[in-house]
Order: structure tokens, then sequence, then C-alpha cells
């Protein structure tokens, strides 16, 4: 498998770790509640198709990446860095 | 015909031809009490344990292909009851025990070879969790050794200990692991469960579950809308997909476990063996095969296939320890689809929608649970309360902390 | 049909004869090199052969038919045909710790003094005494052993299986060492050709042209696929000849790779692909540097798949005899290795296609005695060319068994009128058509269409940059394979922008490809083999359907078709077309098997290549390695670190004394550590301490520049991640330490703080790990010591640098360093940190500065000795199934701030009051050894998993105490001070009773670490 | 502190010592194909910006150093001296001394973290005509000319070690790093590498 990273270009996979589905949002604050986080930290729709993801460039520039893939076919979609789309993420929140 | 010596000798001058199919190609009915969507093995030997331990023989298993195309023809057919947390451990031994009586139980050779399961450790830290481990199952009355670099190397003397990277100190040994041939489990319990009037229905896919008044009716499949009262869940790797079909989310990810085996040759290896320093674990099959597999690939996935990193780092583990594996020839890569759990233990509960049951989150451990995964499903499912044995499966636990982390690697799936 | 003469090797006829027994070479042709004749044996007999020769073609050169067993009958076996496609002509290749088992003679290249032997039979392979099986056979059906060996129970395991695994495997693994080395490469290219056949080349040529990067990978040593075998021509030269011409061209070109002897064997994700070169396979041994095979991993843009295709066998009696052959091995064996497979041949074909042999026979001096097609209309042109030399034409007749021991005699034949006779002959080439090799495109999970025209699988939608061209797209005509490669090379070349000129099409000599095939024949003589190596006949699939297992994947599992070191290359369509027949369904309506990788059997060592033995990881060296090796220091293997684990010197003999005499030395005078192996991640920036605040679950608000503080790192799930020190260097700039083994975990686990969870905070993160040499300097004399080794001007006394304080210093006249005072070992203590490359120097500058107060340098075990009698909770304890409560740090976590696993922390099960919690043991008898792993029971309880109380992590034995300690998890444990407990530790034969107590076993009160 | 250091009596010992031999290895035969220098005391810092500062920061090195910022997968060294980048709004600062970065903290300061990596790296210099065969062994990116130039880096790691790469020149030679404790493992493997081509070690091998 190869994966595009947004700052390297397309690397092996061994170069990368994964987490996980990168369309949850941690609850944060005091405020969070306990059943809020137990969902994020353990509930995963585990799509079959298209699956927004985090990897990790570990053996490279060490940037978190969300990456667009297909877990049916592996086909990857887009690749975006994870700091970038969570900023978005959290001025779409604040507007 | 029952299986024996004499059947198969008296086949052989009738030029085999009074076998019969060895399970019914069931149609589907209109109505079953227990309907089992996954003809895997646990699914079979679910259906197999409601005839047999409570009576209840209306029972449909569907599956989407043919019985046993799902993980239970894709595993490294390992058997063993070496886990060390009070949730796990009377549960997978009774899946041991089962496994030990299992052949005369259902009149069906599965090959079940308790020829050891070994684990290498090579750093004291190792040794002292392997003890920890191995005293636990003591306590709980299971068989397990802590055997020192002496008493591998009289095991397996063909291992490297002397130009090691990580040097083998020792390992903890259960005798009555093993190894199981893994087809002949799945068509064993498919046969003796249809003995029992059990029907299984081959390709059909479920594709809906009805409900009606927050309760299970039935299931939609490719073969026409069927009435069921109780419906139970046993397809690991697509947990997550059928489960959406009632808009529940579940702490479990799909990835893919490849395995591996080698060209037959001669006899090399008589234990399983696992190496504690890399990804590699190995048997050899009784036609001569080397079977042989390593870490999950680690991401979310639902193709049967992986990729060349992970091979590359089984390989190497299987190089490192074992460095006469090197002229002989991987034949065959496969990769097959786990229900990898949030904490890396399964799942035998309710679910919060009456009459609907699930069996899931096996990770890459769902072969050695066959017999005891049927066993206390079928409990669940006929008598609506969880076996004493796989008590601790519960859905919730998650929720309340009561979580069972053989490895203490946390809300990571692909870590366990 | 146009007759071409193969170039002829230049010394083809007198200049050396034929080797001593080579009876069945021709005296002429071939692509053999008989100016350089090797020695060989085979089962101990020594033969010739030449250069250029396989295995199986010598062995065929010089009248050796037998070649192996078969695998569960012990049937005799020879060679079916010339390719990668081989079930039979196994064998085991060289000896000793070189021996190969399995080595398919076909593609096995020869070499002087190659040794094969014969495998899976006993004693002889001519007299093999489990050839008794064939009489069992009617017993041994597929699956028979389902059915029986099931009483009694326990017989299973030490009587039938061992007696079953002796009788199957097939050769013997050497199970030494392998004494090669692997390599491994990585490549990439625009366009990636499989296969150097005529498709292969004509894709390669024409993307090569355009100046694109292309790579050609053939697993022959020789390019051109079936031109070499067959007598083609193409613009009025030698199908070889113009293949020649073609690889010339392409190794003219700077942009084109050729990789032979190499295999493509897997497909996988985004353009990936492993293939392995046998570098020295070749070779007696490999040459000086060279290693013995590579792994290629291959990144292509696009990929042209021009695999070929694999000739079909007949499925009739007896069709496992040595001597029948698949027709286009009869050919290459002829045309290719000047070698006659036999002298009287007879031909079974379903097409046109097998009357290529009859030609190819008689020009190379065989005689032809019979053709038998089993269609019943045949062209005349055919037949009259047949006849012209002598053959007997038998139209619409079949094969339906064989004669003959070892070898084959004759064969029967039954006419289309049904009447049968004997036909005496030593080979029978069949010709049933060609199944295009499907696999590399199906393992990307993509499956094959039948193809109604050529009656076969071919590839069906592939993925996007893939293409199949030629045989291996069922083209299977000589004009079709140069076409389709031209055009798929041109076209690849173009979509990746580069210009790519058409070429004139090439004349190539008439050719019929017109075929009906003959699944299998009405009524065969004996056994019809369908999978030869696994022994699975026809009248096994038959018994499959009967049972149930119609399924193409219960079909193969069942009776083990397809599942041999062939991988059922010659087999699995055959298998599907009886199932088809039996269920009487079309063959595409049974299935088709999934192709798995590697396409041919590759060998683990090539996987593996450079890492194993000591290089299966790599190694960490702490920057004091030099000095401790002088010193002889004994090391530990810490994740990839090295670590001195104690030091001993003479006079001791044990390493416990050593250790005692490490940690008593540091706790009365003074100690040197290596701690470079924590992980350090300097972190700087506006946001730095809010980072840190989210990240670590005690509070950090309140830490003042030049102080350091213990931090301690949950996971969102509530549990213990890591523990470590943070030191403030400035209002934004920090210095975390992590534990050895988490070190990048942490680093990692930062990183998704601050780019996922906060990325609005501005901060600067990096490690520096490497940077710093790290020694912890332990004892009362710690400050004397350090006095001599930091520069003068720093003042490092109690009051201006007390406990946890912190500071930039210099050392060693000038360098700079850092200075933290803290205290693993409860000792007055600090950790000096200087540039690595000082390392070295500083270790010695410190011995040297010590030695006047009894310096020792200590390792990991004195380390640990000592945090155990601190009861500072380490790896052991820090499992990841312990909560911060449990390992006696609940007391620490910030109640006012949000952070990674406060709210998962407080589920019921974690804050039970009756979960283990982390306390000291020791022994009621002090002379008794304590062991970690040991399960806690109440005295007198019997041990049961409801009895378990908790577990022993960590122990040692304590100098300063004169007995074992321990420290452990127990429930309630802090509320049980003084009560009595079994520690109980069968899996080593103890059981012991032990005392619950503060985990802190020396300086409780902290009066050492605060002088 | 800088002038301090020149007095010192402590010896630096260079991260090849003890592992590399200076000379030609591998094969014999021939001229060496590929050849490796080794780097010794040259100064590294990691250069981090700080958010929203990279146009400032990008100045100030122009304006004070002469140096350009390199984009993602860029090395601007001219000498012994420039830039490589190694992560978003990171760079790797290389100079021929350890003490020629002395004023780099102080100049970016409030634009830049600045952290001194001079003892965390070991640097080799890799060129000859089987430079990037041999390369190719570990590397898993791709060097060829269309796709990896002078002026080019990547961080990739190499036979399972973290590397940093960049290319100096067409020859072409790389300057390749990785972490100092790995120095004697990388060097076992670039030595299998690299001894089918015949190499040759130039260069200190530390005291």
């Amino acid at each position: 498998m190869r994966i595009r990273c947004s700052h390297c270009g397309e690397r092996d996979n061994g170069e990368f770790s994964y987490l996980g589905d990168a369309t949850l949002a941690r609850p944060d604050g005091m405020e969070a509640d306990a059943a809020a986080m137990y969902d994020y930290v353990y509930l995963r729709d585990n799509l079959a198709g298209e699956h927004r993801e985090l990897w990790y460039h570990g053996a490279g520039c060490r940037a978190w990446l969300v990456v667009t893939r297909d877990t049916r076919t592996h086909t990857i979609s887009d690749v975006s860095p994870a700091r970038d789309v969570a900023r978005t993420r959290r001025t779409g929140e604040a507007a | 015909m029952r299986y024996s010596v004499f059947s198969v000798l008296g086949q052989a001058l009738r030029g085999q031809r009074d076998w019969k199919p060895q399970w019914r190609d069931a149609a589907p009915r209109t109505e079953y009490d227990v309907v089992i969507v996954g003809g895997g093995g646990h699914g079979v030997a679910t259906a197999y344990y409601l005839a047999k331990e409570h009576g209840i023989t209306n029972v449909a298993v569907l599956e989407k292909s043919h019985i046993g195309s799902g993980n239970v023809g894709r595993n490294t057919t390992i058997v063993r009851s070496n886990y060390g947390l009070p949730g796990n451990i009377p549960f997978y031994e009774q899946s041991m025990k089962l496994w030990e009586s299992l052949e005369q139980d259902i009149n069906y050779n599965a090959m079940v070879s308790q020829r050891g399961v070994l684990n290498l450790y090579h750093s004291d830290g190792q040794r002292d969790a392997y003890a920890r481990r191995g005293n636990a199952m003591r306590m709980a009355g299971i068989d397990a050794e802590l055997l020192d670099r002496d008493g591998v190397r009289a095991m397996v003397p063909f291992i490297d200990f002397d130009n090691a990277r990580f040097p083998v100190k020792g390992g903890l040994l259960q005798r009555r692991g093993g190894t199981v041939r893994h087809d002949a489990v799945a068509w064993g319990y498919a046969r003796a469960a249809d003995q029992r009037g059990v029907d299984i229905v081959q390709n059909c896919a479920v594709t809906g579950i009805r409900r009606d008044n927050g309760r299970v009716v039935g299931v939609e499949t490719s073969r026409g809308f069927i009435r069921a009262k109780k419906v139970a869940l046993s397809v690991a790797g697509s947990t997550s997909l059928l489960a959406s079909m009632v808009d529940m989310r579940l702490p479990i990810e799909s990835h893919v476990l490849q395995a591996f085996v080698s060209e037959g040759v001669k006899p090399l290896i008589d234990t399983v063996m696992t190496f504690g320093a890399g990804h590699f674990y190995v048997s050899q099959s009784d036609k001569g095969g080397l079977v042989f597999g390593g870490d999950i690939d680690g991401y979310n996935s639902y193709a049967q296939r992986g990729n060349l990193a992970t091979i590359e780092d089984v390989m190497e583990g299987g190089m490192a320890l074992w460095p006469g594996l090197g002229r002989l020839r991987l034949l065959r890569h496969w990769g097959g689809i786990m229900d990898m759990s949030m904490d890396g233990s399964p799942i035998i509960d309710r679910t919060g929608i009456d009459g609907l049951y699930l069996n899931a989150g096996w990770c890459y451990g769902g072969f050695k649970a066959t017999p005891a995964a049927g066993f206390c499903f079928a409990h669940l499912i006929a008598r609506d309360a969880p076996h004493a044995d796989a008590a601790a499966y519960r859905l919730d636990r998650f929720a309340t902390g009561h979580l069972i982390d053989e490895k203490g690697m946390g809300a990571q799936p692909n870590l366990h | 049909m146009t007759t071409i003469t193969l170039r002829r090797s230049e010394a083809g006829t007198a200049a050396v004869s034929p080797g001593r027994n080579q009876a069945f070479r021709t005296a002429t042709g071939g692509l053999i090199n008989r100016q350089r004749p090797l020695d060989f044996s085979f089962d101990g007999v020594r033969h010739l052969g030449f250069e250029g020769d396989t295995l199986a073609s010598a062995l065929l050169a010089n009248g050796v038919r037998l070649v192996g067993r078969s695998f569960k009958y012990h049937r005799p076996r020879g060679i079916l045909s010339a390719g990668s496609e081989e079930p039979n002509a196994i064998v085991e290749l060289r000896t000793g710790a070189r021996r190969e088992p399995n080595t398919r003679a076909t593609v096995a290249e020869l070499y002087d003094g190659l040794e094969a032997q014969s495998q899976n039979r006993w004693p002889s392979l001519k007299y093999d005494a489990l050839a008794v099986n064939a009489f069992a056979a009617p017993v041994f059906a597929a699956g028979f052993y389902y059915k029986t060996f099931m009483w009694p129970a326990a017989f299973w395991e030490k009587f039938y299986e061992p007696m079953i695994r002796r009788a199957a495997g097939l050769g013997r693994a050497a199970n030494a060492p392998d004494p090669d080395t692997y390599d491994k490469a990585h490549a990439f290219c625009d366009v990636l050709v499989i296969g150097g056949g005529p498709a292969g080349l004509s894709a390669a040529l024409a993307a090569g042209r355009s100046g694109a990067r292309v790579i050609l990978v053939d697993e022959d040593h020789q390019l051109g696929g079936r031109l070499l075998s067959e007598r083609r021509e193409i613009d009025f030269r030698s199908g070889a000849d113009w293949a020649q011409e073609a690889v010339a061209e392409l190794e003219s070109m700077s942009e084109v790779r050729i990789l032979s002897r190499t295999t493509l064997f897997g497909v996988y994700d985004h353009g990936a692909y492993g293939a392995v070169e046998r570098v020295s396979d070749h070779l007696a041994v490999p040459s000086a540097h060279a290693p013995r095979q590579r792994l290629w991993r291959i990144t292509a843009k696009h990929a042209v798949l021009a695999a070929g295709a694999i000739e079909r066998p007949h499925i009739f009696g007896g069709n496992d005899r040595p001597g029948v052959m698949l027709a286009g091995a009869v050919r290459a064996y002829l045309n290719r290795f000047g070698v006659l497979p036999g002298r009287r041949v007879a031909i079974f074909t379903s097409g046109d296609d097998g009357w290529r042999t009859v030609a190819d026979v008689a020009a190379a001096g065989g005689q032809v005695v019979a053709v038998i097609d089993s269609r019943s209309s045949v062209s005349p042109n055919l037949r009259r060319e047949a006849e012209a030399v002598g053959a007997r034409v038998i139209a619409g007749g079949y094969v339906s068994g064989t004669k003959g021991h070892l070898a084959l005699k004759a064969i029967d034949v039954v006419d289309t009128y049904g009447s049968s006779e004997t036909i005496a002959c030593d080979c029978l080439a069949m010709a049933n058509g060609w199944n295009p090799i499907v696999h590399l495109d199906s393992h990307l999970s993509r499956r094959p269409v039948w193809n109604e025209v050529i009656q076969a699988f071919v590839p069906g939608a592939l993925p996007s940059g893939m293409a199949a061209v030629g045989a291996s797209a069922g083209r299977l005509t000589l004009a079709e394979c140069l076409k389709t490669g031209a055009q798929a090379g041109a076209e690849a070349a173009l979509a990746l922008g580069f210009a790519a000129a058409a070429r004139d099409t090439l004349k190539t000599d008439p050719e019929g490809i017109a075929h009906t095939p003959l699944w299998r024949v009405a009524k065969p003589k004996g056994k019809a083999f369908v999978d030869f190596q696994n022994d699975v006949a026809a009248s096994d699939v038959e018994l499959a359907h009967r049972e149930g297992f119609r399924a193409i994947e219960h079909l193969k599992r069942y009776t083990t078709l397809g599942m041999a070191t062939d991988q059922g290359k010659t087999s699995n369509l055959a298998g599907l077309s009886i199932m088809a027949e039996l269920t009487g369904q079309a063959i595409p309506s049974v299935g088709t098997t999934v192709f798995r990788p590697p396409f041919t059997p590759v060998a683990i060592g090539a996987f593996a290549g450079h890492h194993r033995g000591k290089e299966f990881r790599a190694t960490r060296h702490v920057p004091s390695h030099a000095w401790c090796e002088e010193q002889g220091a004994v090391f530990v293997e810490t994740g990839l670190w090295l670590r001195p684990a104690y030091f001993p010197v003479a006079g001791e003999n044990d390493w416990m004394q050593t250790v005692n005499r490490e940690v008593n030395t540091v706790r009365s005078k003074v100690g040197v550590c290596d701690v470079t192996t924590l992980g350090k991640i300097d972190i700087q920036g506006r946001d730095a301490l809010a980072l840190i605040e989210r990240a670590c679950a005690n509070p950090f608000g309140t830490l003042a520049v030049g102080k350091a503080r213990y931090a301690v790192l949950l996971r969102e799930d509530g549990f213990v991640m890591d523990d470590g020190t943070i030191a403030r260097m400035s209002d934004t700039h920090f210095v975390m330490t992590a534990s050895t083994a988490n070190a990048a975990k942490v680093m990692q686990h930062l990183e998704f703080c601050h780019q996922w969870l906060w990325p609005d905070l501005d901060v600067q993160m990096v490690s520096i790990s490497e940077q710093w040499a790290q020694y912890a300097v332990a004892g009362p004399h710690a400050r004397d010591t350090l006095r001599d080794v930091i520069d003068p001007g720093f003042d490092i006394g109690n009051e201006a640098f007390p406990f946890l304080a912190c500071a930039d210093v210099t050392v060693g006249g000038g360098i700079p360093a850092r200075l933290f005072r803290i205290s693993f070992s409860g000792e007055l203590a600090y950790e000096l940190a200087v540039p690595a490359a000082y390392g070295d120097a500083a270790w010695r500058a410190i011995m040297q500065a010590g030695s006047q107060y009894g310096i020792t340098a200590y390792g990991s075990e004195a380390l640990s000795v000592m945090r155990i009698e601190k009861g500072h909770a380490a790896g052991a304890e820090i499992n990841g199934q312990t909560t911060a409560r449990d390992i006696g740090l609940g007391g620490m976590l910030a109640k006012k701030k949000d952070y990674v696993g406060r709210l998962l922390k407080e589920r019921p099960a974690l804050t039970d009051p009756d979960r283990p919690i982390l306390v000291g043991f020791h022994p009621v008898d002090p002379a008794q050894r304590l062991r970690a792993g040991a399960r806690f029971l109440a005295v007198g309880a019997s041990p049961s998993l409801e009895a378990d109380e908790g577990y022993m992590t960590s122990v040692a034995y304590s100098p300063s105490l004169g007995h074992w300690i321990g420290i452990g998890l127990i429930r309630r444990g802090p509320k049980r001070h003084g009560e009595r407990v079994r520690a109980y530790d069968p899996v080593r034969s103890a059981d012991i009773e032990v005392e619950i107590c503060s985990p802190v076993f020396v300086d409780p009160k902290e009066e050492k670490l605060r002088v | 502190m800088s002038e301090g250091m020149t007095t010192s009596a402590w010896r630096p010992r260079s991260a090849w010592a003890g592992v590399a031999r200076a000379g030609r290895h591998g094969r014999l035969q021939g001229e060496a194909g590929v050849r490796l220098t080794l780097g010794d005391g040259m100064g590294l810092a990691t250069l981090i910006a700080a958010d929203g500062q990279e146009t400032a920061l990008r100045q100030i090195l122009t304006d004070r150093f002469g140096w350009s910022l390199p984009e993602p997968g860029g090395a601007n060294v001219v000498g012994e001296r420039g830039l490589v980048w190694s992560a978003p709004g990171q760079w790797l600062a290389i100079a021929e001394t350890r003490h020629a970065l002395d004023g780099l903290a102080e100049a970016v300061r409030g634009l830049a973290a600045v952290t001194d990596q001079s003892d965390a790296r070991a640097l080799v210099r890799v060129s000859g005509p089987c430079a990037r065969m041999a390369l190719s062994k570990g590397l898993t990116i791709d060097l060829h000319p269309s796709a990896f130039r002078t002026g080019q880096s990547a961080v990739t790691s190499i036979a399972h070690i973290g590397a940093q790469i960049w290319q100096r020149n067409e020859a072409p030679a790389y300057d390749l790093t990785v972490a100092r404790s790995f120095a004697d493992s990388f060097w076992s493997w670039l030595d299998h590498a690299a001894a089918e081509f015949g190499y040759e070690v130039v260069g200190t091998s530390g005291h």
C-alpha cells in the first residue's frame, strides 16, 4: 500500500502508523461528560466504503494525516494534513 | 451414515458410492425459532449446541456464501487456553475441554492435535509476565509450564539460540494447546447440526433485520423474508455491517490479518511456537506446510488481502527466530477480516434490541473459541442469560470499565 | 505452416560429442551451449548436460524419466511441463544446509556440480515401499481422514498423526541456518512489464522507445517466452532471433531495466509489486558479496501483464505416467533444449495447436506414431502433414489409459466408434488448450471472467493502470501477442505523458488455434488425475460432489485440489470443469478459484533480506557504550537498546554479587548510570505549557522556571500511558522525559494532541533523545563528584540547587550541558545531560572525578533494584492495565483541568475500592526469594481464580535490607499493611508467605535525596 | 560559552568511531562503486517556525544568514551550510561546525524554536556510480533523477532505521543522516548493501 503524504509525497505504508476513524471529535473541556467520552473512545461506524481515518507519518515528517480510503478496495481518494483538518473543523464549530 | 473405520472400508469396496452430502443444502423456510446469521465455525457450532443442549431444533443458519467460507477457513488453526485474565480464563478452558471431546461428540475427525503451544520469552520482564499468566492458569486448574532456555532447546533445538538479536530465554508452554484442522470444524459442526434438524442454508445473504415494536421479528435475505423469534449474529469481520442494519454502533473495527503457508515438507516442528520479540508464530500442518502468521496489517479493511510491509515483517520475524527457514518457500498468503474489539476480547451478549443476540469481537482468536462460543452463545440465546463462563463478555463493559485487556493496549483495536 | 530453423548453437555439430549418456540429445539444435558440458547428479548417478539446460531437460537428455513419487499414492511421476507450472518433477536440490526441497526441475538451471535427489520415496525412487498406498487407493479417497482415526481419542497424537505426518510432506528441508544471504531492492518505474515473451517484449519496446522508465520482468534466464520453444517466424526471422534483437534494443535504452530470472510474485495495493530475482541460483554457490536472491519491491505507475498461458492436460486413466507430457513442453524440449522427450511420440490433442508438435518431433529425428484428436473433424492439411511423417491419425478418439510401470510404454486409444486399441509409444504429448495466467490480476481481489471462444478464464475488469496482453489476456496467437503488447506498452506510455510512436505491424507465420476442449475422457482406464501433485483424481471430484462439497472452495479444501506447491496451475480448471459437468452447470457458474500470491513459491529468506540474526532489528548503543565494552559490562536488550545491565569486576562470580556491590556503592558512596535511553522531548512555544497541561494528568501551572516535576500521562481510556519528568527551562521552554520503552509512543501521542486535538496551540516540539547523553549520578558523594565535572561558577549546592531543580550549565570547560536534580534511586542524585558526542568524555570525566569517592558504574539491574527499594512504578507496573490510583499516584492527579484520560478513569470498575493497588511485600522468612508474576491469595486458601487477589509485579534482592523485596498489586493493598498472604508461583514451584508493607523500603521519609 | 568550548580538554567522539573504517571494502576488483565520506563535527539544529511566523522567519534567515527556506521536500545547501526541510514548518539547519550555528537561536527568537542537534545524527556522504543502486536496497523512495534531484530531501527510513537524505549534486552525491545511536546498525546494513559494488570509506573514524 502506498500513501501520498501531504508533505512528503508517496510513501510505503510501512512508514505510517494507523490510529482510526477521523470523524470522531474529542469532547473537550471540563463540561464534557463521560457518556460522550465513552462514545468517542469506544464506538465506531466501521464503514465498508469511504473511510476518513488518521495516519501518522512517524518514519517521515511526523505529521498526522487524514486519509480518505475505501476499506473495501483500499483506494485512497484524499490525504490532508490533520492539523489543517482539525483547525477547519474547530473554526466550523465556532461559527 | 455414521463415520467410522468400518464405513470407510465398506465404501472403499463400493467405490465410495453411498456417501451422502455431509449436510443438506436446505432451502430456507418462512419461519424459525432461531435464525443464526453466519455459517462460520461459530454459527454452525451455535446451531449444534442449541439443538443438542437446549433441544431447540427449529433453527436456520444463514450463510451468504458457503459453510466455512470466512475466518474458520482462513486462520492458522491454533487452539489454546493460555489466557491470563479472569474474564477469559474459564471461557477458553471450557473451549479447550470441548475440543478434547469434539470428535467423538460430532463424529467427525477434526484432527485435534494437542502438540503444545510454546510462547517464547526474551527478557526477564517477559518471563515475569508469562509467569503471571501461567500462575493464573494454574490457579484455574489449567496446565502451564514455564520453561527455561534448556527446556525450550529440548523442544525446538533448531531455533536461533546463539546469534539472535533477542536471545531466547525460555517459554511458557501449554501442552494441551495445539492445532485443529480448521475446515473440518465447520464441516463437522454443520453435519452434526444438520443431523439434529438444523437447516443449513447457503447462498443466503441477510440484507436487513426487521423489527416490530423494538423487537426483532425476522431477517430480510437474498432469498426472501424469514421470520424468526430470535436472531443471532455470528458474523465476525462483518459485525458492524450487520449491526448498522439496526443502527447499532459497536466497539469494533474490521481489520485484515494475513496468514501464510509454506510448501509442504517432512516434519520439522511438532509444536506451535510463538516468537516473543517479533511478529511470528508457526506450526506445521499434518500435510507438511508450515502455517504461520504475525500481526494484523493495522488499518480498517474489508478486503481479504494485506500488504508487503506486514509480510516482510512476519518473514523477518521468522528468519530471526528460525534461520533454517531461509530456503523454505512461501506457498500462499491470504488475508481474513477480523472483528477487532476495543479491548481485544470478544462480546457474547444481548443487544439493546429484544430478540437480537450478538457474538462478535473475536479479534484474531475466534477459531480456538469455536466450541465454547457456540456453547455459550447457544446458552444465551436459549435462556436469555449469559453462560457463567462467558459472563464477562458483556457489551456494556466498555462503559463500566470492566475491560478484558490482556495486552494492556487500551482502546486501540489495531494494537491488540 | 512455415518451418523455420531455430538459431543453432555455434558448435552444434562435432566439436563436442553429446555427453556420456545424453542418448536423447538431438544431434543439433536448441538454445544450449554444447561447448559447455556440465556435470550433475540425480539420486547419486552422474550425468552430463549443457549450459542452457534445466535440470529437467538434462534429465530427459539422459533418458531419465522417473523423477519423483506422488504425494499420497507414491505413484511414479515424470516431467509434465517445461515451466514453472510443474506439479510432478519436484526434487531436492543441493545438499547440506543448502538443501532445497520441492524444487521444480523444469525451472532449475543446470550448473556444474548440481546435485539433486528425488523425494518422498523410500528406500529408492524405483522401489518405493509406500507405493503400496496405491493398492489402498480405494480407501484413501478424498477426505477419508475426516471419517476415521477417531478411536480411541488419545491415539491421534500418539499414533495416527505422527504416521500421517511422516508420510505427508514432500521434500526434506535442510533445517540448518541458511548459509546464503539475501538482498532487497526498491525500484520505481512508469511501466512495469510482466513477462518477456512476444507480448511483453513488444510492450517493453513500445514503452521504452517513448522514453518511459520501464522494468521488464521475466522468470526465465533468457527472454523470449514461448518464442524460444516454438519454431515460429516474425518478420522473416525466427522468433528466437527476433526476441534476441528485441532484448538487445531494450538493453540499449537507458531507462529500461531488464530483470531476468525474476518472478513477479505478487500484486499489492496502489501499484506495489513484489518480485524475486534469483541472482545466484544458477550457480553452485553465490559469488563473494552476491546474495542468493534479491527481493524487489517495485512501484509502478502502469503495469502490463504479459505472463502468458499454461497448457491444460487431458484427464484420462494413467495420465500421470512418466512420459505423458504437455505438448508445449514436448516442443520446448525439442526446440529449445535439443532433447527428444521420447523416440516414439503420440500426440493427444483437442485443437490445432497440438498438431504443431508433429513437425517438431519429426524435425528433431523422433517418430510420431499417432495423433489422436478428440475432435471428429480435423483439417485435411494437418492430417496430411502428420501422415507424411508416418503418423496414424485418429480423429474423434481419445486416450483412455496408459501402460508401463515406471515409464510410459503404450497408450490405450478409443476411436470414434468406441473400439479400443493399444499403441506403443514412450511419450504422449497432451494438448487441451491454454489457460491464460490470470493469477496476478486476481491478487487485487478481481475475478477473472469466462471466455467462450478460448474456453478459458481471462482477466476481467482490471484496476486502473493495469492492462493484460497477449496469451495472458486470452489473445493466444503470436500475431495478437505482438499487437496487443505493443498497443498496451504505447498506451501506458502515452497515459503518462510520453510520446509513443506506432510501429509497423510485424508479420508472423500463420497459425491455427481452433480448439474444442475435452474436459475429461468418457471412459478412463484407471485413475485419471486432475491434480497430479496432490493425487486428486476425477473420482475424488465425484466424491466431493456426492458429499455436497460443490462450491469451488469446498471442492478445493475437501479434496486438496490445487493446494499443492503448484497451486493448481494445471488442475484448477479441470476440477472446475468436472464439477460443472456433475452439477449440470456452466463452468463459470461453478465459480472461479481465488488466486493468492505468490505466483510461484518464494524463499522465506528473500523476504527477510538483511534482517536476520543480529540484524533482525537495529541495535541502539548508549553514549557510554565504548567504555562499557572496555569494562566488560554485561549488556541486556531493552527494546532496540543494548544497555549495560551490570559491570562485573574481578573476583565477582555471580550477577547478584555484582549488582549488590553496585547498589551498596551508590547508597554509601556514589555511582553513575547511563540513562540516555530515556525519551527526551523539547517543547517550546507560547502554548507549550497549555499542551503539557492537557497531556499530563497532574498539574504543571505552578511549575517554576528552573524546576522539574514528575509527570504522569494517561491514555484517553483513563489508564496510565507513561510517566516521566518535565523540566521548565524558561517560560516557554520545557524538556520532558519519557520511559525508554514508551519514548516513541509518547512523542507520537504529543504530536497527536498538538496536531489533531488542539491544533490552535502554538507549540514547537522535537525529539532530543539522540542529542543528549544523560547520566544519573547518585549517592552521598554525587554532588562532590559533579563539582569536579561541572565548570566552576555553577553552584550545585543544596540551597542554590535543591531537589527538583534544573539548570543549564557547562562542563569540561565550556561545553553546554543540562543538570537536573532528580532521583530514581532515592539518593542524593543528579542527572547530567551533555551533547552526545561528549558523552564518552563526560562519562570518563565522571568516573575520574568520582574515583576518590569510590564511584561505581551501575547498570540497569542496580537501577531496577534501587527503584524497587523506593517503590517507584516502572514498566511492570505501568503495563497498560493499571490506573494512576492502582500504582499509588491517584493523589497527584489534577482536579481543576481537563486532560487526556480525565473522564474515563472514573468509570465504576476503575474506581472500585476492591481493585488491586500497589504495595510492598517482604518474605516472612527473610531467607526466601520472591518472584515477579506470583499470584497473591489468602493464607490457607486453596488456589482458584476466585481466590486470586493480585500479583507481584517486580522483585529484587535488596542489599540495603539484606533480603528479597517486592512490589505488587493486591486488592485494597494500602489498607492491609502487616497482613500476610501467599505469593503463589506454581510455574516455578514456589509458594511462600509474604507480608504486605509500604512499597517504599528505603528512606521512606526521603531524607537522603534532599540533603 | 563558545569561547570556553575551544579550551575544553574533552574530545568529542565521532558517531562513526569504532564503526566505520577508512579504506576499501567489499568487492575489491575495479573501481569502487560507492564512495562513503564520513561527516563529523558538523553543526545541526532543528528550526521550527512558530505559528504564523514563517514569512518573518524566511525574511530574517535571508537577511542574516543568506539562507532561503526550502519548500517541503527541499534542501537549500551550499557547500556545508544551509537548510533542509524536515517536516511542516520545520527545517534542519546545517553548518560546518557546531559553533557556526551559535547565533541562530537568538536571531530567530520569537519566530522559531531552535534546538541543537549537532550530536543527534550520524552523517555520511554517499556517492559513486553505484550510490543509487546501493541506497535503493534500503530506501523506499525513488532516487531517479526524474523524481529526486539536487536540492531535494526526504525524511524516510532505510532498512528500518529513520533517515534524512538530501541530494548534494548531480554526480550524484547524497548526504544521509541517521540517529546517532543507530550508527552501528546502519553501517552494518550499508556494508551489506554496498559490498557487491566495492566501496571506499573516506574521512575520520573518530579517535
